[in-house]
């Protein structure tokens, strides 16, 4: 993927993946499960990363925080941050880049705070190991005012916590070192609709208070098209479209971006599609993604995997 | 995950962790474990063999005075006799059968009985329930070691199999308790729910769809069951109870350690049937953590990565 | 039978009261101190001899060395020897027996021993609602009173001349009488009064050494050397300043304690002979008895057959059994190698009774017990119309089946599992259905109490010297222990003949031998074997043990007789 | 936890404890034999023709209240325990029972509880790192061999011991509590006896148990360890130490607390076979004397003892648990 | 199946469901279901959604119109009769014509069993059809139906189909009984946003061409606009509107119904989300 390092030169690239791929055993051999995959993240953006489940965006999030665990393995690929391999960085190094510099939101927000610790002390515990310093009681009711927490939180466990509490601690969590870039995957998908909208504002409010890049996966297009910046999609392991949302919704050009788009019924049209046109422009879309395109310009910063 | 399928195999919460390497649910279970099939070696060989060498040794080389008492391990008794003038060799030959019997009786009736309570209790909750609930918090609150040292004594001459029975009237509620939460949860499984939309009976559901579930974990139970009452038998053999009409491993270690072959260095009178017993013990860990693991895929994985 | 033997004694003219302590502040060391296993730990913390008939503190230990008694029965000599009594006289109809004590003894805290405690404790025994240990006297007397500070006065309820023998002195197993000091019992409830206080010097008796502490694993006595004894002159002061019991535990450990000489006698059945043997191959100064064998137990192991059930109420089919039985290998199962201890009789062979089995040899002839001969057995089987079919004996189709009860190894130890497995297979050998029915102790003393059972292994116990009571097992005197429900006139009359008279009377003799004649021909009971019982004495520490060479006395552990043994003891030369 | 909710479940524990006594007693009484007629055969295999034996035993029936209707006796057994009344031994009488297991109770749970709680904390330790990822290979492998250790049951690891310190290298006693003959030269010489005879005892317990809790806390860990907050902690850049301790362990220990308090419950039962292998005088030898001698009312009086201590564990864990982990909060099923 | 054609098929009545607690923990009691009503005719199918945010009662409705869970009060009716009322052999037919499709179709099988195991137990347990062959043709003529060939599918085993399919199986195998009414419980919330609409079109199909109603429950009010004919907005165990679906959508009364109309994302970069969200459950 020659031009992905051109962008990367032009610097305002906070973090650049280049061909990445994951693979995982399966039957005898390894399956590939994000192959080839690149982009990059700019400054104070929010760029979405939509696909269908198992299409490898969970996977590709991990790879960039270096967290793929065997049997899982990184087969290739660079990740820069801010030009910085991390990738190529030893253990100790990496750590101490982790949350500092990238940090994340976990998909699972239900489960991933540690249920036998203090909310409080969870977040505590980043500065701490970070700052090396003790954190304030302060800073860290700050912290959870800013994602609208209320503020004996702190002193709360994640169990009695609802699941909308649970993810703005994650934010706050996440925030709490001002890190470069942060990577929320699935942030909302398993709350119900209300609370979804009102995390969702707490994120994008966040992201444009502190200017933070932020890589949003998802597969809700309708909530893409209200969060993020810049939007990719994901089939079958490989980034087969990146472009500006507008341009995504508006003139899609692979076909399975535009089945990703027709899926979504939506109150304000009165017709639905017939799932028979959806059934073969499913198929013509995975004939292409099988065919392993690389990304190619389609129209102004926008990409597809098409010849 | 399926091969060719047009949707990928959506996960209903694609959870972190399962991104990060950890086993998704559903994989094909694995039984050829090299530890299933040492531990299954290790447990069953000497069983065979023993059987196979009834035809080559005859049952009176472990009569009172067959031979001279006490002669060291030579070729003409591999492992030399006991004080008693048995042929230690022929006694492990005719004591592993019955020791085996006895251990798989009590973990049978136990874990059969287990089971089928905590399947009805768990399915049907209700007084059933309520009973093997009560019944099993108050056996986990009863030192059972100590109950079964009381019934063997009272209860005089106890046959092999007896042992076996009364051991397993202590084991059953544990297994039942285990089965239960398993059953628990099965229970509230879609699947259930639409086996009764579909007009199913208890008993069918019961048989049909939550015990074929339920196999390796009763399995895993099953072999947790046989080494307990091997354990306790051998316990309660080693303090003089328990039957002495049948050649068991046990009763030929309690025989040599009350004779002092300890103190008096007969090592090769007591060691073969602690080491075969150990033997046992051994196969059946390894049976039980493999199918622990076959069971919970999860702790393979862990066992496995570097 | 004994007599006046009035040791003549110098009386220690001081001790007005006040003992000093056995010795002076400083601790005993090793090889002064005498370790003896005990068979069981102490548990309960009672002196009170009358309380309890088994608690180890009592029955092993404490009695033998603080308590003494009136007379000691000397199983070599077949005496009876004084020791707080000077001796006793038998009015003609052997209904009254007149005691005369020491006038030199003293309690350890100094007052004097005299009829008034004799008189106490005997009284009380006889107000007693169940006195364990001496059950018997109360059947037997019907009062006492004191005639002096040293004679006292026995009236029995019936005439008996082994009264002195066998309730006063040191019998079997138990002593029977034991005195107390009236002085402190007084006030006491003599029943359940523990008679058990370290700190005021209780349990307090007469003899050589005082109970100073008790442990989980210990009981340690201190020699006492103010004891009236050595005061008087009338024996010397033991040699060990402390005795030690412990508990050696199971046999092994036992053998690992006489091997590092930590212990200096073994007690009771621990070890076995095997295991004296093999520690003896570490440590030389071990030693037995009788070289290898042991000392044979007062209580030999036989059969006894239920002569009330069929087809075993015959007595031909009872010495079909006793023929079908080895008894050789019943000896090398109780590890005597070479030494032929298979039992003729179910009378313990020492000396006196030994004696008198072989005068009466030609009786053994006629009835050889010993002999093992399976084709005598079958020859009786087939006169009584049983058929061998696969091996088993049978009749109208009927196998002749034999309920054998008998002890489990959790009940007396692993040897009794081989004796059951031996009587087994040899009966099995000889065409007999064996059903074996093991069982604890106290299940095979109810299956014994209620005669379920075709026959029993159990121990014959009773006489030592005198023949009389062992041949009154099997009489239908009341209280007797006659399992097999054997029944016969003419023996009955003939051993109750023979009760009348005095230990050592000629006529003895005679009644025995026709006694025995019906006894042998009927066979209610199978000897089996004599047990010797390896009584292991170390002597790194201590010489001059009882041994069959140098044989004072018996060297059991048990029957107070230890106290014999004490005070012969002598430190070893080049111990240490 | 609701007050509601600790009532109920410390009703629970005298219900089990009644079951116990009741199931016990009639176990003991329906029983063939009695310790009675016991003490009088045995007197009688001794060579004491009792002439006056059945009186003496009726007497001493009257006396323990044998002679009693079952029903009757029982009522009385249960009123007397009420009052912690465990009666008198009948082979020791008249020692209550009370002392004779106040006697052995110090020696049992000196031995066994150090050596639980040992085994636990060692157990914990080990089993936690045997999971972890970045455990060594060849630790991992050591650890496996520990690990084995929970296979085989104590007593024949015990027997393993005892034959390798005690009689062939004969460098530790062979068994008892103490030295008999008392040691000379001051308390650390008395402590350090002590020591040495409980060493091989518990060593084989501590090398079993360890393996046991190896084995739950390795289970436990796997399962903490495919846990999203691990992962979460690992994104955080927090040092391996910290997540280890912080976030795996603490999560994962608490559900071996459980398995502890069980254990320390079964300390007392799970003494009985050490202590007669090593000649040991607590609790279980007790108890199996007692057995051998049908000594009713010490046999009830320890099995009593026993369950009071296993029930009682598992009702102070239940009590506890809610404060020790945050998640729980009525009870545990 | 004769039906008494003036009764309706199913109907409840005022039915309320409060869950208590268990033996050992006490918890509040929950009102899960409040005076809920419906009526379902099997001469007019119709698609009833039933729709609300988590915990209002949705499932609670739908297990209660199966008879799996018993109302506190009100009453549930089976053509006339209380379903707790009904005999053996109504019961059986009440089962065949009140089917279920469960939400998640990764658990409603049986692991142990290949897919065909569910269509062999209801072909036992229901007359399907007289012969072997014909109860055979019955089971591929269903599985075709839902757009599935039945020779991959019937020998496969469960995770080895994708959830969409699965789902589909499993909506297959309620067609297979020929109900008249199907509750489906968030049947799409699960599978992918693609194959959403394919299973929506089925069920739109089977009310068209089959006439089954469908109780479908649903917390995505942007579904149920495009099939319901009648929606139902839970709030807290009530009903808080109900009417036709569009209508509702499209000028909602209640607040609650309007904040949930709010809060669905528009699948438009230009349109922005309605501003002023109050959240009180997050
Ligand atoms: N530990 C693993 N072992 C084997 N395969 C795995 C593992 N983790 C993920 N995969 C596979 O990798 C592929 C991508 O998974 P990933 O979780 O990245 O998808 P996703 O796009 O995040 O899906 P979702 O929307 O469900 O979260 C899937 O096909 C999945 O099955
Ligand atoms: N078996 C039960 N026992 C106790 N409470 C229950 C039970 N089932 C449901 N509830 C409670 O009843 C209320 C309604 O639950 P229900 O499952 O009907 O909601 P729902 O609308 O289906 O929610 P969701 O969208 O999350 O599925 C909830 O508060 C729930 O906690
Ligand atoms: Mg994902
Ligand atoms: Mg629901």
């Amino acid at each position: 993927m020659a031009d992905a390092t051109v962008t990367s030169a032009t610097g305002t690239a906070v973090l650049s993946v280049d061909g990445l791929s994951v693979s995982y055993p399966a039957g005898g051999g390894r399956r590939t499960v994000v192959d080839d995959v690149g982009f990059e993240l700019r400054r104070g953006e929010m760029l979405g990363l939509v696909g269908e489940s198992g299409s490898g965006k969970s996977t590709t999030a991990m790879s960039v925080l270096g967290l793929i665990k065997p049997p899982g393995r990184v087969d290739s690929g660079s990740v820069l941050l801010d030009g910085v391999d991390l990738r190529a960085l030893g253990g100790e190094q990496l750590r101490r880049r982790r949350w500092s510099e990238i940090s994340l939101v976990p998909q699972g927000a239900m489960s991933a705070l540690n249920p036998v610790m203090r909310v409080g002390a969870q977040i505590a515990d980043v500065i701490e190991v970070h700052e090396r310093r003790r954190a304030s009681g302060r800073r860290i009711d700050e912290l959870l005012a800013s994602v609208g927490l209320p503020v004996r939180t702190a002193r709360l466990y994640p169990h009695e916590l609802s699941g909308g509490m649970k993810q703005r601690v994650c934010i706050a969590m996440a925030i709490a070192l001002n890190p470069k870039v942060m990577v929320a995957d699935e942030p909302t998908s398993a709350l119900d609709v209300i609370v979804q909208k009102a995390v969702a504002e707490t994120l994008k409010d966040v992201q444009q208070r502190l200017g933070m890049a932020v890589v949003i996966i998802g597969h809700d297009m309708a909530l893409q098209a209200q969060l993020a910046d810049r939007v990719g999609v994901m089939c079958r392991g490989r980034l087969v479209e990146i472009g500006p949302v507008r341009s995504i919704f508006r003139s899609p050009a692979h076909p399975y971006t535009r089945l990703l788009l027709q899926a979504v019924p939506s109150l304000r049209q009165r017709e639905w599609y017939p799932a028979a046109a959806t059934q073969a422009l499913r198929d013509e879309a995975l004939a292409l993604v099988a065919a392993r395109h690389p990304l190619a310009e389609v129209g102004p910063d926008h990409k597809a995997a098409m010849p | 995950m399926a091969e060719t399928d047009l949707t990928p195999v959506a996960s209903p919460a694609g959870t972190l962790a399962e991104a990060a390497g950890i086993a998704r649910p559903r994989e094909p279970r694995r039984w050829r474990s090299p530890q299933l099939v040492l531990g299954l070696l290790l447990f069953l060989s000497p069983l065979i063999l023993s059987l196979l060498a009834r035809l080559l040794v005859g049952q009176e080389d472990t009569e009172i005075f067959a031979f001279d008492p006490k002669t060291k391990p030579s070729a003409d008794h591999l492992l030399g006799t006991d004080g008693s003038g048995r042929d230690v060799l022929a006694v492990m030959i005719y004591s592993t059968a019955p020791t085996f019997q006895m251990a798989i009786v009590a973990g049978l009736a136990g874990t059969v009985v287990g089971t089928a309570a905590g399947i009805v209790s768990g399915y049907f909750r209700g007084p059933a329930d309520t009973a093997v609930r009560g019944i099993s918090d108050v056996m986990l609150g009863i030192p059972a070691f100590a109950m079964l040292i009381l019934v063997a004594a009272v209860m005089g001459d106890l046959s092999l199999i007896g042992l076996a029975l009364v051991i397993a009237l202590f084991s059953w509620p544990l297994v039942a308790r285990a089965v239960r939460s398993q059953v628990l949860t099965l229970r509230e499984q879609p699947f259930v729910t639409i086996s009764r939309l579909s007009n199913r009976s208890a008993a069918s559901i019961m048989t049909f769809e939550l015990l074929p579930n339920l196999v390796t974990f009763v399995t895993a139970m099953f072999v947790g069951a046989i080494s307990g009452a091997l354990a306790i038998a051998i316990g309660l053999q080693l303090i003089g109870l328990g039957p002495i009409d049948t050649q068991t491993l046990g009763l030929a270690l309690q025989n040599a350690l009350s004779a002092g072959a300890l103190s008096q260095g007969l090592w090769w009178w007591w060691l073969p049937p602690a080491a075969l017993l150990i033997l046992f013990f051994l196969g059946l860990f390894l049976v039980s953590l493999a199918v622990d693991e076959i069971a919970n895929p999860r702790l393979r994985k862990a066992g496995r990565n570097g | 039978g004994g007599g006046d033997d009035d040791t003549s004694t110098t009386r220690a003219a001081s001790g007005g009261g006040t003992a000093t302590s056995s010795d002076s502040g400083r601790e005993a060391g090793r090889a002064e101190t005498l370790v003896l296993g005990q068979y069981r730990a102490p548990t309960g913390k009672i002196g009170n001899p009358y309380v309890q008939a088994s608690d180890a503190l009592v029955s092993d230990g404490l009695h033998e060395l603080v308590y003494e008694a009136l007379f000691y029965v000397n199983y070599q000599t077949g005496r009876t020897e004084p020791w707080l009594a000077t001796g006793y006289e038998y009015s003609d109809d052997n209904r009254t027996v007149t005691l005369r004590l020491r006038d030199d003894v003293r309690w350890a805290d100094g007052t004097p021993f005299s009829s008034r405690d004799v008189v106490y404790t005997m009284e009380q025994i006889l107000k007693a609602r169940a006195p364990f240990r001496a059950a018997n006297i109360q059947g037997a007397v019907r009062s006492i009173r004191a005639l002096s500070p040293t004679e006292v006065q026995i009236d029995l309820r019936a005439p008996n001349p082994r009264f002195v023998d066998s309730e006063l002195s040191s019998y079997v197993y138990t002593a029977n009488f034991i005195p107390l000091p009236e002085h402190v019992f007084r006030g006491e409830d003599f029943e359940t009064f523990a008679f058990y206080d370290l700190a005021r010097g209780l349990p307090m008796g007469t003899g050589p050494y005082r109970l100073t502490e008790v442990t989980a694993s210990a009981a340690t006595l201190q020699r006492d050397d103010d004891w009236w004894a050595a005061r008087a002159g009338f024996s010397e002061l033991p040699a060990p300043r402390r005795v030690v019991y412990t508990s050696p535990g199971p046999e092994d450990s036992a053998v690992a304690g006489l091997e590092s000489s930590q212990l200096d006698y073994a007690g009771q059945s621990v070890p076995s002979v095997a295991g004296f043997i093999a520690a003896r191959e570490r440590n030389p100064k071990l030693v037995n008895w009788d070289g290898d064998l042991g000392w044979l137990d007062p209580c030999p192991f036989a059969l006894t057959i239920n002569t009330t059930r069929r087809p075993w109420d015959d007595a031909e089919l009872r010495w079909a059994l006793n023929a079908s039985l080895d008894k050789e290998q019943f000896s090398r199962l109780f590890n005597t190698p070479g030494e032929p201890t298979a039992a003729r009789t179910t009378f313990p062979e020492y000396p006196q009774l030994s004696a008198l089995i072989d005068e009466n040899e030609d009786l053994l002839a006629t009835y050889p017990t010993l002999d093992h001969d399976l084709e005598r057995a079958a020859q009786i089987f087939e006169s009584k119309g049983y058929r061998r079919e696969n091996g088993v004996w049978t009749k109208d189709g009927e196998p002749l089946s034999l309920a054998l009860n008998l002890f489990s190894p959790a009940a007396l130890g692993p040897v009794w599992g081989d004796a059951a497995q031996l009587l087994n297979q040899q009966l099995r050998e000889a065409g007999i259905a064996v059903d074996l029915q093991p069982g604890d102790f106290n299940t095979v003393a109810a299956t014994r109490a209620d005669g379920r059972f075709d026959a029993q292994s159990w121990f014959e116990c009773g006489s030592v010297t005198d023949p009389w009571a062992t041949l009154n097992r099997y009489t239908h005197a009341p209280g007797n222990d006659n399992a097999g429900r054997w029944r016969n006139a003419e023996y009955d009359r003939l051993v109750a003949q023979m009760g009348e008279l005095t230990p050592g009377d000629p006529r003895i003799g005679e009644l025995y031998a026709q006694a025995m004649e019906i006894w042998l021909r009927e066979l209610p009971v199978i000897p089996l074997n004599q047990r010797p019982t390896p009584i292991v004495m170390n002597q790194t520490y201590w010489e001059n043990w009882p041994t069959a060479d140098n044989g004072y006395t018996q060297p059991a552990p048990f029957g107070m007789n230890f106290h014999q043994v004490i005070t012969r003891l002598q430190p070893a030369g080049d111990g240490q | 936890m609701t007050l509601d909710y600790a009532l109920r479940r410390i009703a629970f524990f005298f219900v089990v404890v009644w079951i116990t006594v009741t199931a016990m007693f009639f176990l003991v009484h329906l029983a063939p034999g009695d310790p009675i007629t016991d003490q009088v055969t045995r007197m009688q295999a001794s060579g004491q023709a009792l002439s006056a034996g059945p009186e003496l035993i009726e007497e001493y029936r009257r006396q323990f209240g044998l002679d009693k209707p079952l029903l009757e006796q029982y009522v009385d057994y249960v009123k007397e325990l009420a009052q912690g009344n465990l009666g008198y031994s009948v082979t020791n009488f008249p020692t209550r029972v009370t002392t004779l297991i106040g006697d052995a109770l110090p020696w049992t749970l000196g031995l066994l509880a150090t050596a639980m709680v040992l085994s636990w904390v060692v157990g914990s330790l080990l089993g936690g790192l045997m999971a972890w990822r970045s455990t060594p290979a060849f630790a991992r492998g050591l650890m496996s061999s520990v690990m084995l250790f929970a296979a085989i049951p104590y007593y024949l690891v015990a027997l393993l011991l005892l034959y390798v310190f005690a009689y062939e290298l004969q460098i530790l006693p062979t068994g008892g509590a103490r030295d008999p003959l008392g040691t000379s030269g001051g308390p650390f010489a008395a402590v350090l006896d002590t020591f040495e005879h409980a060493l091989l005892p518990g060593l084989s317990i501590v090398l079993a148990f360890t393996g046991f809790f190896m084995l739950g806390m390795r289970s436990m860990m796997v399962s903490v360890l495919g846990s999203d907050h691990l992962l979460l902690a690992e994104a955080k850049g927090l040092p391996e130490r910290r997540i280890f301790l912080r976030y795996a362990m603490r999560t994962a220990i608490l559900p071996q607390v459980t398995t502890l308090a069980i254990y320390m419950g079964y300390v007392v039962s799970g003494s009985i076979l050490v202590e007669v292998l090593f000649s040991y005088p607590g609790l279980g030898k007790v108890l199996v004397s007692a057995v051998d001698a049908r000594d009713y009312p010490v046999i009830q009086g320890v099995v009593l003892m026993m369950v009071v201590t296993t029930a009682g564990a598992l009702l102070i864990l239940d009590l506890l648990y809610p404060l020790i982990d945050p998640r729980i909060r009525y009870g545990r099923d | 199946m004769s039906a008494t054609s003036d009764q309706p098929l199913l109907q409840a009545e005022q039915v309320t469901k409060v869950y208590r607690s268990g033996l050992l923990e006490q918890r509040e009691p929950v009102t899960a279901l409040k005076q809920f009503s419906l009526e379902i005719h099997a001469e007019q199918p119709r698609i009833v959604a039933l729709a609300g945010q988590s915990g209002s009662g949705k499932s609670t409705a739908a297990q209660i119109a199966l008879g799996f869970v018993q109302p506190t009060s009100g009453s549930i009716r089976y053509r006339g009769t209380p379903l707790a009322k009904l005999a053996r052999g109504p019961r059986r037919q009440f089962r065949q014509e009140v089917q279920a499709v469960l939400q998640d179709p990764f658990t409603a099988f049986n692991p142990v069993y290949r897919v065909r195991h569910v269509f062999d137990v209801v072909v036992r347990n229901f007359e399907i059809a007289a012969t072997p062959a014909e109860a055979r043709r019955a089971v591929a003529e269903a599985i075709e139906f839902v757009g599935l060939d039945p020779a991959r599918v019937l020998d496969a085993y469960p995770h080895q189909l994708s959830g969409g399919e699965r789902q589909r199986v499993m909506i297959a195998r309620a067609c297979l009984l020929r109900p008249r009414v199907i509750v489906a419980d968030e049947p799409v919330s699960m599978v992918d946003a693609s194959i959403r609409a394919a299973i929506l079109e089925v069920i739109v199909n089977l009310r068209k061409e089959a006439g089954i109603s469908f109780l479908y429950v649903t917390h995505d009010l942007s579904t149920a606009y495009h099939i319901a004919d009648e929606l139902l907005v839970l709030y807290e165990g009530e009903t808080v509107e109900r009417g036709d679906a569009r209508a509702v959508i499209d000028a909602p009364t209640h607040e609650y119904t309007r904040r949930l109309i709010d809060a669905v994302p528009v699948p438009d970069p230009d349109v922005r989300w309605a501003a002023a969200v109050r959240e009180d459950a997050a």
